[in-house]
């Protein structure tokens, strides 16, 4: 139903994807796979209307097309599952789903219609348990994701993108959607999975295509692939950056996790040591940012022990753990690491205030700032420029200094290099192993694995919240892929 | 940014035009050549010719009754008979108060309980308050109907709104309304003192008096719209119009004294001086006379009113002055019209009370430096049981 | 020349109040040139004062990303008090003047703890603030003001050194106090905290601890400028009313975001400032004060829109 | 959330009971026919500008104009009819039309020229301030005494007015519930992010938002020209229905961040706004106090109202 071929688009100069074809069949699930930066989100959004292919050609039903927006590529029957779910969570499941076409009678909404139609869409996918009357604020992730699906289905969608759909899942809740998926490919739905869990793509898929560095590698059957094979598609990519040299030896234990828990997290035990970068991976809702928001107190520990430099140490608010000597760059930069109307060098020197507040400023301290800004070559036209204006990676530059001010014994990276462009990237590396040099232990989380495997010397896999295996700083991507998505056990 | 620019620019050049515009027209307004009534302004459409000559010549008759007791006194009577209200007692008497939000409402308020008190016929006496809302006092109307009151006492928060509550009210119990007025004649009488014309006429000519040909007058006066201070402002326009005195501003102070303050101030900075000061309410004249010891200048003659601390700054500083009352004796009056109505003795209706008026001559007698300064002199209150702690002296 | 212009227009640009004030005062000297005595331009600021002071105060609440309806009634509230309290005793003066400041702490300490620790919005708790603090006062006493103020609280706001008068140097001062926090560590994270409270939490700035000390500093400021309006105007039920809506217009005029995180007290203080003259200019204009209320709301939504236009481009 | 929806209901009726018995031992009664006639007609007016508002805070918007538009209409209501009932037609078209004009005018500056609403009501508010009193000194106009009839008549114990109330949150109500644009309302006040991608026009919603808000004051403003005889220039300001229709709005527990709450909450809020006010009157309870009992009421509920909120915690949209 859906052809690609020959789609290429290319940003600022920079070819994100280029002659990638790929074919979806009514009643096909087809995976998408590839390492971050490989292109799929982009492929995607070609799909749905969001993009341009700067070459190429989309068919859909067999004719050209060439999409305004979403909403147009909604009607003609492409539906979109994003992470983020589009709901409002005091309306019900119905009001969701029919939000912008609710159904008349005489003028007025046809509540009775809109439920029923949206039981017998519930129930097209074999998910009558699920009131079309719910409030969807009080469901789970997995029932939000039915509501998206059967919003999907009411436009009449034929195809469905579904993007990293049991991020949010838990597992028995992952059971439920490969059901719902199949019950959908079932009637005749085409379905564009993107997926970094090897084991879905096993269970549900029928074809894989694989990208990497913006082309396609292969499109393959599923029953014609292993694991190990697909992997092997997957990485391999030739080092194509300079990381720098890791560390000869590990200094003392800086910070010790122990049988460490909360919610989200289980019998974590960890070591990071002065000197090192411990790199974290996993897929995304492994747990990854869970643990550094615990270690910085945000979401704090509730079992298990905690020792700082030998100390027993309970963190219970970020301010603690700034004390404590932890730094926690976050994963969101906009929503979490910048106050975007302040003046860079404010938003560098926030953290300094913030710990030990003066009346007058001192002009040690001002100088200290200019100075660390430096020193991580932030590039801004005054240090009084609105922060909102820099780029990603002076930003995340900015921030950084905030942190080297405080002179941290522990600084927890999560996602550094997200949406940094290359030079600015190979900066931050350089300057993270720096701080390793000095003395400092580095937890460092990437969804990117090759420059995790650049930077870590030793590697912390996780897997549903727990630890699921260290390896050394010298793994290669296949095995940490292993660990990562279960395919190993 | 352009936009901004832009927008900014229209701005700041439509205020550059406002204030080259407005230079042409300002002499027209401050040295036009007919003194009178140029700063006036148009008369009060609150204004009829025929009650101010009324209370013109009620002014200078004597008042029946008791001279000790001018609440019990009437000016110029015309009684009604009252027996077909007559009635055992004991009674249950109702009071539909427009509000207690200003000192001579509340001073008024505690004479009226006081009142009440005296009588021991009285069972119950029902206060209910409207929160200075029109809208509240037309149903505390109608909730006090449903009590079997046997005589419903009302002041009113405006004249026009209320007119149809109390119609309603008159087909039920006999009415006593006092203070304000209502636009209709059904209630059995209508208490309050002579007026606002008397009482703005007296404190404009007494400026007319004291003050030299062309001397600049400053009115103030509280807010547009009520009768009452309407009727204190067409007077003195009245009196203005036909003196060689200059007004040269009609203000509005919302009885904020900050305000009034900054009104004088601006109009001694705008006019050099300001050789008297007229207001319809006294509340304000404290701070009237402040503003010019404020700016160096002696105090010129200025109308008053009977509170505490301006009869106090009166004394001490001895200031020209004279204070017109609008007393709040008139609330003890209601509760002895009630009784004398339910009692089938014939009253006065209307019931005209005596205003008297504060000067030289008299201002010692009234000087009460045990009561709060917001305390109203004229309050007839002296001889009521709980006085002074009950109206906040000591 | 063109540098100096061009300078001009660097201010003008970061802080177009400063243009309007500027325009206005010029229009005031054409208008009349009597105004820039000395002595009539010192007398202006004794009155512009208090506004300026609640200005000041309101902007920390402001800036913070909350709003702070009660200031209007706590002036209210604390000249009847001082009132009442002082009572025409002269020794009580300066206790009493302890005692309103304490006052206005308590006050502002129950408006931030609500506001944070009960997840109330500040709207709402300030407004009811605003109800309790009118309704108890009036209670109190009765309904009419009692008690009495002494010459020497009345000096404050009344009179003046040489020809300085006293609420000019309070001015200078809390302006001075105003600013400092502004500059300090504490302003800019209260700053930091308006703009974005998770970041804020995140870099260890204690986020409530910030937001009360704003509704403190708010009505503490309310307090003195009461013992400015009570030295001025003397005891009334009228001193504070509508107070509350005129620093939120001053603030706002001076081109600080409701919602936090963008202003300077400066503009907040020159946006009340910009407010009194204009209100001086209307009075000189011969502009009926019942017209006020209309070009204060024009002047606000103009404001407002070129802000916002602003921000966008 | 029952709490939230059904909370004010059982305060309302915890207040009755109790307010009953202080009354009755006072040697009162709470319920005679004319103190619950009284109360209900108290409660109309307010009612009816609190409904409007409740739209507009549900749309995540907020209208501090209504004082303003209500002194207005009131006025122009009064001076249209002039006492004859041929022009009571004209004037309720010539009141609807104004007051949606200025609905309009606060819809435009909050979308188009991205005012906080709480400035550009507040000056729109300020400008019609002016007017008025420039315009007047003090009430004007007058009404037929037919057209008084609304403010006065009653079926049984029930006055007309409290009909037209109800009245005018059942067609509230079925906006919200029973039309599309009540269902984008609600979209937009919960997230207008959600709703623009979900192809809701959501300028338009906020301005229709606020055309009803003005609308609703404009009827509240012709009910009490009905009830005064005549219009007056500062009856919405005194009554202070700007911040006390907000109060009863967040008091029936809708969120003032807009997109959760209803109109049956506000008429709870309403309502027990009312019957404190009767209770305090039967008891002659000094009006003061009662200033200090609604203050912390108000901010009490919404406390309550939080904390439940956060406990249950509901009302999150994941993000993976």
């Amino acid at each position: 139903m859906l052809q690609l071929r020959g789609v290429g688009k290319s940003f600022l100069g920079v070819q994100v994807l280029q002659d990638v074809d790929l074919e979806l069949a009514a009643g096909e699930v087809h995976a998408v796979v590839g390492e971050n930066g490989a292109g799929k989100s982009t492929l995607m959004k070609i799909a749905s209307g969001v993009y341009h292919p700067d070459a190429g050609t989309v068919r859909w039903l067999g004719r050209d097309v060439s999409f305004r927006d979403p909403r147009q590529a909604q009607a003609a029957g492409i539906g979109i599952i994003h992470q983020e779910f589009n709901l409002l969570a005091d309306r019900t499941v119905a009001q969701n789903v029919f939000l912008g076409r609710e159904p008349l009678r005489r003028g007025l909404v046809d509540t009775a219609a809109m439920n029923e139609r949206t039981a017998s869409l519930l129930a097209s996918i074999g998910e009558e348990s699920l009131s079309p009357q719910a409030i969807v604020g009080r469901l789970g992730v997995a029932q939000q994701q039915v509501t998206e699906i059967v919003k999907a289905l009411s436009l009449d969608a034929r195809m469905l993108i579904m993007d990293e759909p049991t991020a949010a899942l838990a597992d028995h809740e992952v059971e439920l959607l490969y059901g719902l998926v199949r019950r959908l490919k079932a009637r005749g739905m085409g379905i564009l999975y993107v997926s970094h869990r090897l084991k879905e793509v096993f269970d549900l898929t029928d074809r894989i295509t694989v990208l990497k560095d913006g082309r396609r590698v292969t499109t393959v059957d599923t029953s014609s692939i292993t694991a190990d094979g697909l992997v092997r598609h997957m990485v391999g990519r030739e080092l194509s950056h300079y990381y720098p040299p890791k560390s000869a030896e590990a200094g003392q234990e800086r910070l010790t996790l122990q049988g460490a828990g909360n919610n989200r997290l289980h019998d974590i035990s960890l070591a990071l040591h002065a000197g090192q970068v411990l790199g974290i991976c996993g897929l995304q809702g492994s747990g990854r940012s869970a643990l550094a928001r615990a270690i910085f107190g945000v979401d704090a520990f509730t079992r298990g022990n905690v020792h700082l430099d030998g100390a027993s140490i309970r963190l219970s608010s970020p301010r603690q753990a700034i004390r404590a000597g932890i730094a926690y760059i976050t994963e969101d930069r906009k929503a979490e690491g910048l106050t975007a109307q302040q003046s860079v060098l404010d938003n560098a020197m926030l953290a300094t205030r913030a710990l030990s507040p003066r009346w007058f400023a001192t002009a040690g301290r001002t100088l200290k700032a200019r100075e660390l800004l430096a020193a991580v070559e932030v590039h801004a036209a005054s240090e009084e420029q609105e922060v909102r204006y820099l780029s990603g990676g002076n930003q995340q530059k900015v921030i950084l200094a905030r942190w080297l001010a405080l002179t941290p014994r522990v600084l927890l990276f999560d996602e550094p290099t997200r949406g940094i462009d290359v030079g600015a990237k190979a900066a931050i590396h350089d300057l993270i192993r720096k701080l390793a040099s000095e003395g400092a232990a580095v937890l460092m989380i990437s969804s990117d694995l090759p420059e995790l495997l650049g930077m870590s010397d030793r590697l912390a896999v996780m897997r549903d919240g727990r630890i699921a295996g260290e390896l050394p700083g010298t793994a290669d991507e296949e095995t940490v892929m292993r660990l990562a998505t279960g395919a190993s056990s | 940014m352009k936009i901004s620019t832009a927008l900014t620019a229209v701005v700041v050049t439509a205020m550059l035009f406002a204030a080259a515009g407005c230079a042409s027209d300002v002499p027209t307004t401050t040295q036009s050549g007919d003194p009178k009534g140029a700063g006036t302004g148009e008369q009060s459409k609150f204004f009829v010719q025929a009650d101010y000559d009324r209370e013109i010549a009620l002014r200078t008759m004597t008042a029946q009754g008791p001279a000790d007791k001018p609440w019990e006194q009437a000016l110029d009577p015309k009684t009604v008979d009252t027996t077909k209200y007559k009635k055992a007692g004991p009674y249950h008497l109702c009071f539909s108060n427009a509000g207690v939000g200003n000192p001579w409402r509340q001073v008024g308020i505690k004479n009226m309980q006081a009142e009440v008190k005296l009588h021991p016929e009285i069972k119950t006496f029902t206060v209910a308050d409207a929160e200075s809302k029109d809208d509240k006092q037309i149903s505390d109307i109608t909730d006090l109907l449903g009590k079997g009151c046997d005589a419903l006492i009302v002041s009113p928060n405006t004249t026009a709104t209320l007119t149809p509550a109390v119609e309603q009210a008159c087909a039920k119990v006999p009415v006593i309304v006092f203070d304000r007025g209502v636009n209709t004649k059904c209630p059995v009488t209508f208490i309050n003192p002579i007026g606002g014309y008397a009482f703005g006429a007296t404190g404009a000519e007494f400026l007319n008096e004291k003050v030299k040909a062309g001397g600049k007058i400053l009115a103030l006066r509280i807010l547009p719209g009520v009768d009452v201070l309407e009727t204190r402002w067409s007077a003195a326009k009245v009196a203005f119009d036909k003196s060689q005195l200059n007004v040269v501003g009609v203000e509005f102070t919302d009885g904020d004294p900050a305000k009034t303050k900054t009104i004088v101030t601006n109009y001694i900075q705008r006019f050099g001086n300001i050789d008297g000061i007229w207001m319809d309410a006294g509340a304000t004249a404290v701070a009237a006379a402040e503003a010019f010891e404020d700016a160096g200048k002696p105090v010129p003659p200025l109308v008053g009113e009977d509170q505490q601390d301006f009869l106090k700054m009166w004394q001490d500083k001895k200031l020209t002055a004279i204070s017109p009352t609008y007393p709040t004796f008139q609330w003890r009056t209601p509760v002895i019209a009630a009784l004398k109505i339910l009692n089938g003795e014939a009253v006065p209706s209307p019931w005209k009370l005596p205003q008297p008026t504060i000067t030289q001559a008299n201002l010692s007698q009234y000087v009460q430096p045990n009561m709060p300064p917001l305390h109203y002199a004229m309050c007839g209150c002296t001889t009521l049981p709980g006085y002074p702690e009950t109206w906040g002296g000591k | 020349m063109s540098s100096l212009a061009l300078r001009a227009r660097k201010v003008s640009a970061r802080q177009p109040i400063l243009l309007i004030l500027l325009t206005l005062l010029f229009v005031l000297a054409v208008r009349q040139p009597e105004f820039y005595d000395p002595a009539s331009l010192l007398a202006f600021l004794k009155r512009a004062a208090p506004l300026v002071i609640l200005a000041a105060g309101q902007y920390f609440v402001i800036v913070a990303g909350d709003f702070d309806l009660s200031v209007g009634s706590l002036v209210t509230a604390e000249v009847v008090i001082a009132a009442r309290l002082i009572d025409g005793d002269p020794s009580m003066t300066w206790p009493v003047i302890a005692i309103m400041i304490g006052f206005g702490l308590v006050v502002g300490l129950a408006n931030g703890l609500i506001t944070t620790l009960l997840h109330v919005p500040s709207f709402i708790t300030t407004l009811g603030m605003y109800l309790i603090l009118v309704g108890a006062v009036y209670t109190w006493t009765g309904g009419s003001p009692r008690g009495a103020l002494t010459e020497q609280f009345r000096m404050l706001g009344r009179n003046s050194i040489g020809i300085v008068p006293y609420a000019v140097l309070i001015l200078a001062c809390v302006a001075t106090i105003a600013l400092l926090l502004m500059r300090s560590d504490f302003g800019k994270t209260l700053l930091a905290t308006g703009d974005n409270p998770r970041t804020a939490r995140l870099s260890g700035v204690p986020v409530v601890r910030a937001r009360v000390i704003a509704f403190i500093l708010s009505a503490v400021f309310a307090a003195v400028a009461a013992i400015l309006l009570g030295g001025f105007g003397g005891v009334s039920f009228q001193v504070g009313a509508g107070l509350e809506f005129s620093a939120i217009t001053a603030v706002v005029l001076g081109g600080v975001a409701l919602g936090g995180g963008r202003g300077t007290v400066t503009a907040a203080m020159l946006g009340a400032l910009t407010l009194e003259v204009l209100f001086t200019l209307l009075n000189v204009l011969g502009v009926s004060g019942a017209l006020k209320s209309a070009v204060q709301g024009l002047i606000i939504i103009a404001a407002v829109a070129i802000g916002a236009r602003r921000s966008r481009s | 959330m029952k709490l939230r929806e059904h909370g004010v209901w059982g305060a309302l009726g915890l207040t009755l009971i109790v307010g009953g018995i202080l009354v009755y031992a006072d040697g009162g009664s709470l319920f005679t026919q004319s103190s619950t006639v009284s109360l209900l007609q108290r409660a109309a007016g307010l009612g009816i500008v609190a409904i409007g508002q409740t739209l507009a805070i549900l749309a995540g918007s907020l209208d501090l104009s209504v004082a303003y538009v209500i002194s207005l209409t009131s006025l122009i209501a009064a001076e249209t009819m002039d006492g004859s009932s041929g022009m009571i037609v004209p004037a309720i078209i010539a009141v609807l039309g104004v007051s949606a004009g200025i609905g309009l005018l606060n819809g435009l500056l909050i979308t188009k020229l991205k005012i906080n609403a709480f400035i550009a009501t507040l000056g729109v508010g300020l400008l019609i301030k002016g007017y008025l009193e420039q315009g007047y000194a003090g009430p004007a106009g007058s009404v037929p005494t037919s057209f008084q009839r609304l403010g006065y008549d009653r079926i049984g114990p029930v006055p007309l007015s409290v009909l037209l109330m109800l009245a005018v949150a059942g067609v509230a109500w079925i906006v919200l519930n029973r039309t599309r644009f009540g269902h984008h309302l609600i979209a937009v006040g919960g997230d207008l992010d959600v709703a623009r991608l979900s192809g809701v026009r959501t300028d338009w919603v906020l301005i229709r938002t606020h055309i009803i808000c003005s609308v609703c004051a404009g009827i509240a403003g012709l009910y009490l020209a009905s009830r005064l005889g005549a219009g007056a220039p500062r009856v919405g300001s005194e009554g202070g229905y700007d911040l006390e229709s907000i109060a009863a709005v967040v008091l029936g527990g809708t969120v003032l961040a807009g997109g959760r709450g209803g109109v049956t909450g506000t008429v709870g809020g309403v309502a027990l706004l009312a019957a404190i006010d009767g209770i305090f009157n039967q008891l002659a309870v000094d009006p003061f106090f009662k200033q200090v009992v609604r203050g912390v009421v108000i901010v009490a509920a919404v406390a309550i109202y939080a904390m439940s909120l956060r406990r249950k915690a509901p009302g999150k949209v994941a993000t993976a």
